[in-house]
């Protein structure tokens, strides 16, 4: 019983973490139709600028700052030098570009901040709580994460939902010619979007870094898993990549604890398969109804 | 057909010939593969800097046999489809002589039987894995650290006799690394073991596995953890509230590095040192133990050929298995054949007269054995250091027994820092 | 050339006079093919100007033209004062320039509500810009014109039939508080009871808003009927410019560019 | 075969089942009513309109036919056998064709290439001849090739075979979409507004065409366009909100006054001076 | 030039001969392929012209260029799978990683148990063509992202069976593969042609390119044959496809079927050129490098297939290795090429859009323009202008 409760705390702290990295990719593709296989990379890029301000005596709150901010700056920076040109082209060539951008940025990291294993301080205690003799097996960082995550996602259902910015956003996503001649600024839009989505993903590599040893690749396995949380949820989704990413989590740590961690990956695909046989977009996300 | 007259022209002279491929009056062509991207990179991507600075130095004072030793390192990623082809590269265009230090059971596995097929010699892979010992299959592979297997008998052996009471778990990477430290500790351990959590590598998160552990009421864990994954799985202990003793095998317990980096994870709140009090096993000084006369020979070293950085235990553990590759080379003797070199090791590397450097154990080496180092010692981190608790233990695969070595063995390094190994005749 | 009597009814002009397009000798080019050469059409505040031809006579490039979607390689395009030449589409759309283009003006993606709450959103910038309240349709008025896009509202766009697609683009259009309207076979797919409809709409708004209307249509009689300028484009030239009735009369013209 | 292609023959003789019925279907869409108990009998070589308004249901109706609806009751039934869980892909084997509202020309393929997928259910050689690539294949692939060529010949765009549908001009794209359909040599051939964005020359040619065409095979032929719809169908069907409100001849379905008043408009009299045929 | 013509031009290294053909039609072959109007005549012609440069290669270039061919070798395999896959039929594959994985593990599963290892490749490619049955299906109705998220989960979860089968599959370390010495017919035919013994290396080679050789020969054929023709209408249009009688379901499937019987031989040869399967050979970045460079290369074209191998096979050592000539420090090399690497694939991206095929293709053209007059050929593929034309027409 013990062990369910901390398998199922630890799983949703560690889905909290793949939901963030989710929402980041759906916000991405929402606004610009695009699989962002360098989210990770950027996030783990601002990162480390933000351990460097730690290290250089900011605080934490200061560095995340720093993160987000140069999270944004980043986001625009690759939307506009190298996605840019190829967005007109064959839907796949993004999808690569944000590959190489990922491959060289990882690479960047290694040359300039070196490739050993930093830690990166967490703003809250990272030991267990308790609730009376019960072990609870979940920090307050941990809660921190989860509170952050669930801040983000309503931030991000209430922009595409409600506002105005939102629907110009997602239409700029998926017509832009339309767009265009209805006024909406469409470079400027897909622009914004992939800064608000490096946001995001900053966010995301900040708190998986949060009392966690940091080294260039650490955000890869996140990517995977991430991704996957959320395909599960319907890429269109927020709160789609939140219970996703929940789902991959509760559903590793089951795994991992109960069956061997080696069944991971194996059961993530098997979740995967299952949910896209019977909803083929995810659990939230829409098909096309009618083609004809 | 044209192309019959120039067909023999891309093809190199027989392997395992004259003296030899790589060899020169002046020169002798050593190389080797390490993770210098990627996941693995850290940490393991200093070895090679550590071996390298170490052959620079000898290279300054006038190389081996008046060969200088041009060194050579490509990165694998930690992939063995990528090691193959570094290796490839190494042998078949850069033509080194022999090959040293290839580090990963996975990689240099991938590589094992295109190195003894072509002849070239494979010394010192950096791994304890139990391949590298096969010397009929494998005639020109060497191990060099103490195996997992011989590392998890003598850690398991000191804990049996040291908490007879305590329930033991095991932390195991799922890999050979965890399972030939299951095998060796269970030689000594067995009845004691309450509970086996395996991790595979890449996972994100250990806490199931450690939960697991505490669920079964284990309250000794032993960990055959890679350095990241000893400080995951006290961090998640941490989150857990799950205390234990604490064991871990060498590889995963560098008190600097995971001690230095748990230490900062928790910043802010006051503690000591969470890995103090932790078990471990020990083949060569730290870093920290600056008292140690191989580590002031090594810190010289490094501040006279290194990049600037830290001096590390990886480096360390560079420079002392560039320092048994040097040996190797002298026993070799002035006209090194890659037979030769295989030969000397053989005849001269093992026991206690063997070569000695600074590793407190001596190497299992001989016509029968390609196994590295034959023991460890027992030790506890206390203050950021590693205490030994008990004498070096030797021991040797299988159901060998385990003992004391002699005490106060381990040589002083020689003057100049290079080792005087003579030849002899075979 | 005497104008049609119904132009005599004209509606007081408002108090802000909207300003004039002057589309003149524009060249457009794909690659190696010229679409258009020199096109110069006459336009004016208050009058609906059709621009016929066969197909690929050029009429969807030059819309395109005047929108932004294509630029010219040579010739201008003003709105008043302001030079839109080269400007970007939605810099032309916020100048007052609605395109409705031909087919797939839809944002299948989004639902029918949204879609119509792009249009306002323009809509209301440019009101908002202009200080002045809005002036155009409202959503109300839309939604009255094709009550099948009312009963619509919260579906996806892409549940839509052919003709649906096609009213909700134009309704869209009318929403963003437009002083040009370009058109891009309004009719197509369009049962011809609606097409009727839809042009006595256009008819009423070009009048009482002074809006420029530039209507591309195969369907030469109808357009015809509804214009007050008739342009001909053949092979991306203008073959023929005069009013409307007349053009219908020239048999030997319409038997040679309009097939009627 | 018979002369009299100009007679709407009525919906088979007796004892002649229908080429096509399609027996009081209805088709819902959460709240809305899309077909609504519609029936539907086309016999053999006829030239059948379907209009109304829009949103009237004529796309769903034809998509019923083709399998790419389930209609939630109703039957169809091919020359008196009926069809159960229809698939599109079953279509080409039961002789029946169609066109899209709008092009629908696959973009990777040229003009040939298009047309000779059309054409594929005239295939003889298998996986094994195409994997290695054996002489049965290459026979094969010239016999479609022969196929597609004289279809494309018959819709007029002969000469633009070896191009991709980019390069072609909006109504030879049309041509060569219905050569695509023409191809598989269907007895039964829907045609979703076929004339839409065409000129009035074209429009013409397409007219001739239905004409010749209803001389092998029986047309069904949504469209808003009246002139062409006058011109060329034996019989009209026409929709309102789901429901059949009429069905005749053209000249009485003109006169209809609830068709008027749904679909014409007021001034729908006219229309008859630029008669095509 | 069309995705036909791209198909026709394939350098195909290894030897002729499909499975031979009774003797009544050897006639009718042989002369079909002397006149190279038909497919089969181009894409046997070139597989002799293919076949006479990889021999003169592999008997030229020095032993670590020969093992670098057999790299390339299994790349290309992989690669002309994915693109019949991806760049064909249009469903994307992150995860062929894993079912390169599949043939490895089966051919090193079987070469112990003495089959010849012809036959072990081929089972293991009869193994990944089951796998492929089983994912196809499971594909069949996703699109884009969602296929995409599926097959990276296989190329993440499938070597997971590696470590839960530690017994059998080795676990971590994986399974070593004991590569077949060259036969003495193959000694004797060498030396008798060349004047010296092959090495294991040039065995090797050749095992790779006569494998890599028959697949493009055979892909090309299917490309030009009716299934490629019927795979891309596929991909350009679902519901058209359908209405013209085409099975979507079965059409993808087996697309799906004979991209991972090419990832299975693949695997297999990767097992023979590495010595070794293991989990950390097939890891996501296999699979992801495969589809950069089916897309580096140019989508859709065998030619791409070939191209974009032998940029991810020659570009990291090249680049490392030039970094190192700068000064730069082994590890700081080493850290050069991806970033090289990723900088390549960008670059690439962005000013040739239609990949290497296409800039080859390009400076073709501009090269006959130049020597004469005389149009070219229709652009092909995904063109901006057609999309965008297509856009603009009705229906969606
Ligand atoms: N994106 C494009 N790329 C290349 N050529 C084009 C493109 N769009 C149009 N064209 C060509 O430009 C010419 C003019 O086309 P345009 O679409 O403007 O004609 P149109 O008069 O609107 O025809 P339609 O009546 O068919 O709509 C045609 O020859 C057409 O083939
Ligand atoms: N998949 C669907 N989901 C919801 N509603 C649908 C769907 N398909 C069609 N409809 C609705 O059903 C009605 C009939 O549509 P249909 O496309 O058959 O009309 P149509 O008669 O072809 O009209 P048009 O002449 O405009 O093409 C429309 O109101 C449409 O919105
Ligand atoms: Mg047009
Ligand atoms: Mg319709």
């Amino acid at each position: 019983m013990q062990q369910f409760l901390d398998l199922t705390l630890s799983g949703l702290s560690q889905g909290a973490i793949y939901a963030a990295f989710a929402l980041a990719l759906v916000l991405i593709w929402r606004s610009t139709r695009v699989v962002n296989f360098a989210q990770g990379a950027m996030g783990m890029f601002t990162t480390y600028l933000a351990l460097l301000a730690v290290d250089a005596g900011w605080s934490y709150w200061a560095a995340l700052l720093l993160a987000l901010g140069s999270g944004l700056l980043l986001g625009a920076f690759i939307e506009r030098v190298v996605i840019r040109p190829v967005e007109n082209g064959p839907e796949l060539n993004p999808v690569i570009v944000t590959l190489g951008v990922f491959i060289a940025l990882q690479a960047l990291a290694s040359l300039l901040f070196g490739a050993q294993y930093r830690s990166f301080p967490a703003p809250f205690g990272l030991t267990g709580l308790q609730a009376g003799s019960v072990n609870l097996a979940i920090t307050p960082y941990g809660l921190f994460t989860i509170g952050a995550v669930l801040v983000t996602m309503i931030a991000l259902v209430a922009l595409f939902r409600f506002t105005d910015l939102g629907l110009r956003l997602r239409a700029s996503a998926f017509n832009g010619e339309v767009s265009r001649l209805l006024g909406v600024p469409v470079g400027r839009m897909l622009t914004l979007g992939w800064a608000l989505a490096a946001v995001v993903g900053s966010l995301s590599g900040l708190l998986i870094a949060g009392g966690e040893l940091v080294w260039p690749a650490y955000m890869d396995p996140l990517i995977v898993y991430g991704f996957v949380a959320a395909v599960l949820g319907g890429l269109d989704s927020p709160a789609g990549a939140v219970i996703g990413g929940v789902a991959i989590g509760l559903a590793l740590s089951y795994v991992s604890g109960y069956a061997g961690s080696e069944f991971a990956g194996l059961a993530a695909l098997l979740i995967l398969v299952a949910v896209l046989l019977v909803r083929p977009a995810g659990l939230f996300g829409r098909a096309t109804v009618r083609k004809v | 057909m044209v192309l019959a007259g120039c067909g023999a022209g891309g093809r190199s002279e027989d392997p395992g010939g004259a003296s030899d491929v790589g060899v020169t009056p002046t020169s002798i062509k050593v190389g080797a593969h390490f993770p210098l991207t990627g996941v693995a990179a850290p940490g393991y991507s200093e070895i090679p800097t550590g071996t390298r600075a170490y052959f620079d130095w000898v290279n300054a004072n006038g190389g081996v046999n008046g060969r200088q030793i041009e060194y050579i390192f490509r990165d694998d990623a930690y992939t063995p489809t990528q090691t193959t082809q570094v290796v490839n590269e190494l042998v078949l265009r850069d033509q080194v002589f022999a090959v040293t230090g290839g580090l990963g059971t996975a990689t240099h596995g991938a590589v094992l039987d295109f190195l003894n097929s072509e002849g070239v010699p494979d010394l010192f892979a950096s791994s304890g894995s139990l391949l590298w010992n096969q010397p009929e299959q494998n005639p020109m592979t060497f191990g060099w650290q103490p195996d997992y297997e011989v590392e998890g008998k003598i850690l398991g052996q000191y804990i049996a006799q040291t908490y007879p009471n305590a329930r033991v778990g095991l932390l195991l990477q799922d890999d050979d690394f965890g399972r030939d430290g299951e095998v060796g500790v269970r030689r000594t351990l067995n009845t004691q073991i309450v509970s086996v959590a395996r991790y595979t590598s890449g996972a994100t998160d250990i806490t199931p596995q450690v939960s697991q552990l505490q669920a079964q009421g284990a309250d000794l864990v032993i960990g055959f953890t890679v350095p990241s994954y000893t400080a995951r799985s006290q961090l998640a202990a941490q989150q857990l509230n799950y205390r234990p003793q604490w064991a871990y095998s060498n590889v995963g317990s560098d008190p600097t590095l995971v001690g230095g980096l748990l230490q900062r994870l928790s910043q802010g709140q006051s503690g000591p040192n969470p890995l103090e009090g932790v078990l471990t096993t020990k083949y060569l000084p730290g870093p920290e133990e600056t008292n140690d006369p191989w580590v002031q020979l090594f810190s010289q070293v490094w501040a006279a050929h290194g990049d600037g950085g830290p001096l590390t235990s990886f480096r360390i553990y560079g420079m002392s298995e560039a320092y048994t590759f040097v040996q190797a080379l002298q026993a070799a003797g002035p006209a090194p054949t890659r037979q030769g070199l295989v030969d000397a090791v053989e005849r001269q590397g093992g026991g206690p007269d063997g070569f000695r450097g600074p590793a407190y154990p001596p190497f299992r080496y001989g016509p029968d054995s390609h196994a590295g180092m034959a023991g460890v010692a027992v030790a506890r981190l206390q203050g950021g250091s590693t205490v030994p608790l008990t004498p070096v233990r030797l021991t040797d695969n299988g159901d060998a027994p385990i003992t004391d070595a002699p005490a106060q063995e381990r040589p002083a390094p020689p003057p100049q820092g290079i080792p005087t190994v003579v030849p002899t005749g075979s | 050339m005497t104008a049609p009597e119904r132009r005599s009814e004209r509606p007081a002009p408002r108090s802000t006079a909207p300003p004039a397009l002057v589309v003149e000798g524009l060249t457009a080019t794909y690659g190696p093919v010229t679409a258009l050469r020199e096109v110069s059409i006459p336009t004016e505040p208050g009058r609906v100007t059709a621009v016929l031809g066969a197909n690929g006579a050029g009429k969807t490039t030059l819309l395109r033209t005047i929108s932004g979607l294509v630029r010219p390689q040579a010739g201008q395009v003003r709105l008043g004062e302001r030079d839109l030449t080269g400007a970007a589409p939605e810099t032309v759309a916020g100048a007052g320039v609605a395109h409705v283009p031909e087919g797939r003006g839809v944002i299948t993606e989004l639902t029918v509500e949204e879609n119509l709450r792009l249009g306002s959103l323009l809509g209301r910038r440019r009101a908002s810009g202009r200080g002045g309240p809005a002036r155009g349709w409202s959503l109300d008025d839309v939604l009255e014109l094709f009550p099948a896009i009312a009963e619509r509202r919260r579906r996806p766009a892409d549940t839509l039939s052919g003709g649906e697609r096609q009213m909700l683009v134009i309704g869209r259009a009318l929403l963003t508080e437009p002083d040009v309207l370009l058109l891009d076979e309004p009719s197509l797919g369009l049962a011809p009871r609606v097409v009727t409809q839809i042009f006595a709409v256009l008819r009423d708004l070009t009048e009482q808003h002074a809006l420029t209307v530039v209507l591309v249509e195969q369907n030469a009689r109808s357009a015809l009927e509804v214009a007050d300028t008739g342009v001909v484009l053949a092979l991306g030239r203008v073959v023929a410019v005069s009013e409307a009735a007349e053009l219908a009369a020239d048999q030997a013209l319409r038997h040679a560019y309009l097939g009627f | 075969m018979t002369s009299a292609v100009h007679q709407p023959p009525a919906a088979g003789g007796p004892g002649a089942a229908p080429a096509f019925a399609v027996e009081d279907v209805t088709v819902r869409f959460g709240g809305l009513t899309a077909l609504d108990a519609v029936s539907l009998e086309l016999g053999a070589r006829e030239v059948h309109g379907v209009i109304g308004p829009n949103g009237a249901g004529k796309t769903t109706l034809l998509n019923v036919c083709c399998g790419f609806q389930r209609p939630d009751s109703g039957t169809l039934s091919r020359a008196g056998r009926p069809l159960a869980a229809l698939a599109p892909h079953q279509l080409v084997d039961l002789g029946i064709a169609r066109t899209l509202q709008g092009v629908g020309l696959f973009r990777g393929l040229t003009a040939l290439e298009n047309v000779m997928v059309g054409a594929d259910r005239h295939r003889r050689a298998g996986f094994l001849a195409a994997l290695l690539g054996l002489p049965r294949a290459e026979a094969d692939r010239r016999a479609l090739a022969e196929r597609a060529r004289s279809a494309l010949a018959e819709v007029g765009a002969a000469d633009v075979a070896d191009r991709l549908p980019a390069a072609l001009p909006y109504p030879v794209r049309k041509r060569v979409a219905l050569a695509r359909a023409l191809v598989a040599e269907p007895e039964i051939l829907f045609l979703d507004e076929p004339a839409g964005g065409l000129g009035s020359d074209d429009i013409d040619e397409l007219a001739g065409l239905i004409r010749r065409l209803a001389e092998r095979a029986t047309v069904v032929l949504v469209e808003h366009h009246m002139d062409l719809v006058m011109a060329v169908c034996d019989r009209i069907t026409v929709l309102d909100f789901g429901r059949v409100i009429a069905v005749g001849d053209p000249a009485a379905v003109q006169d209809d006054p609830a068709v008027a008043a749904a679909y014409l408009g007021e001034e729908s009299a006219r229309g008859d001076e630029g008669g095509t045929a | 030039m069309t995705d036909t013509e791209a198909a026709a031009d394939v350098p195909t290294p290894g030897r002729p001969q499909p499975s031979g053909p009774p003797a009544s039609r050897w006639s009718a072959l042989v002369a079909r392929v002397r006149r190279p109007g038909t497919p089969l005549g181009r894409h046997l012609r070139g597989l002799v012209i293919g076949a006479v440069i990889v021999i003169a290669l592999l008997e030229l270039v020095s032993p670590f260029r020969v093992s670098q061919i057999t790299t390339l070798s299994y790349y290309v395999v992989a690669c002309a799978g994915l693109t019949l896959l991806t760049g064909i039929n249009g469903q994307i594959s992150l995860g062929h990683g894993a079912l390169m994985a599949v043939g490895g593990y089966t051919t090193a599963l079987l070469l112990p148990a003495g089959l010849p290892f012809l036959v072990a490749i081929l089972t293991g490619a009869v193994a990944a063509g089951i796998v492929g049955i089983i994912v196809g299906a499971a594909a069949a109705k996703l699109h884009g992202p969602y296929l995409a998220g599926a097959t990276l989960a296989l190329a993440v979860g499938l070597p997971g069976l590696a470590l839960a089968f530690a017994d059998t599959l080795g676990g971590e370390q994986g399974l070593t593969v004991d590569v077949p010495r060259p036969p003495a017919w193959f000694a004797d035919a060498h030396f008798f042609l060349f004047g010296s013994d092959p090495s294991t290396t040039q065995y090797l080679a050749y095992i790779g390119a006569l494998v890599a050789g028959l697949v493009l020969f055979l892909l090309a054929n299917l490309h030009t044959s009716r299934y490629g023709r019927v795979w891309r209408a596929v991909r350009d249009d679902e519901v058209a496809a359908e209405l013209a009688g085409l099975r979507l379901g079965r059409l993808r499937v087996l697309a799906f079927v004979v991209s991972a019987v090419c990832a299975g031989l693949a695997g297999g040869v990767l097992a023979l050129a590495t010595r070794l399967v293991a989990p950390s050979g097939f890891t996501i970045v296999l699979s992801l490098s495969l589809i950069a460079a089916v897309v580096i290369g140019g989508l859709g074209s065998l030619t791409g297939a070939v191209l974009g191998s032998a940029v991810i096979v020659f570009l990291p050592p090249l680049v490392t290795g030039l970094g190192a000539r700068a000064g730069l420090s082994d590890v700081q090399a080493a850290e050069l090429a991806p970033l090289t690497y990723g900088l390549v694939l960008v670059l690439v991206m962005i000013f040739a859009a239609d990949g290497a095929a296409g800039l080859v293709r390009r400076l073709g053209g501009r090269l006959r323009r130049r020597q004469g007059p005389g149009t070219g050929p229709p652009r092909s593929g995904h063109d901006a202008a057609q999309e965008s034309d297509d856009a603009a027409r009705r229906t969606s």
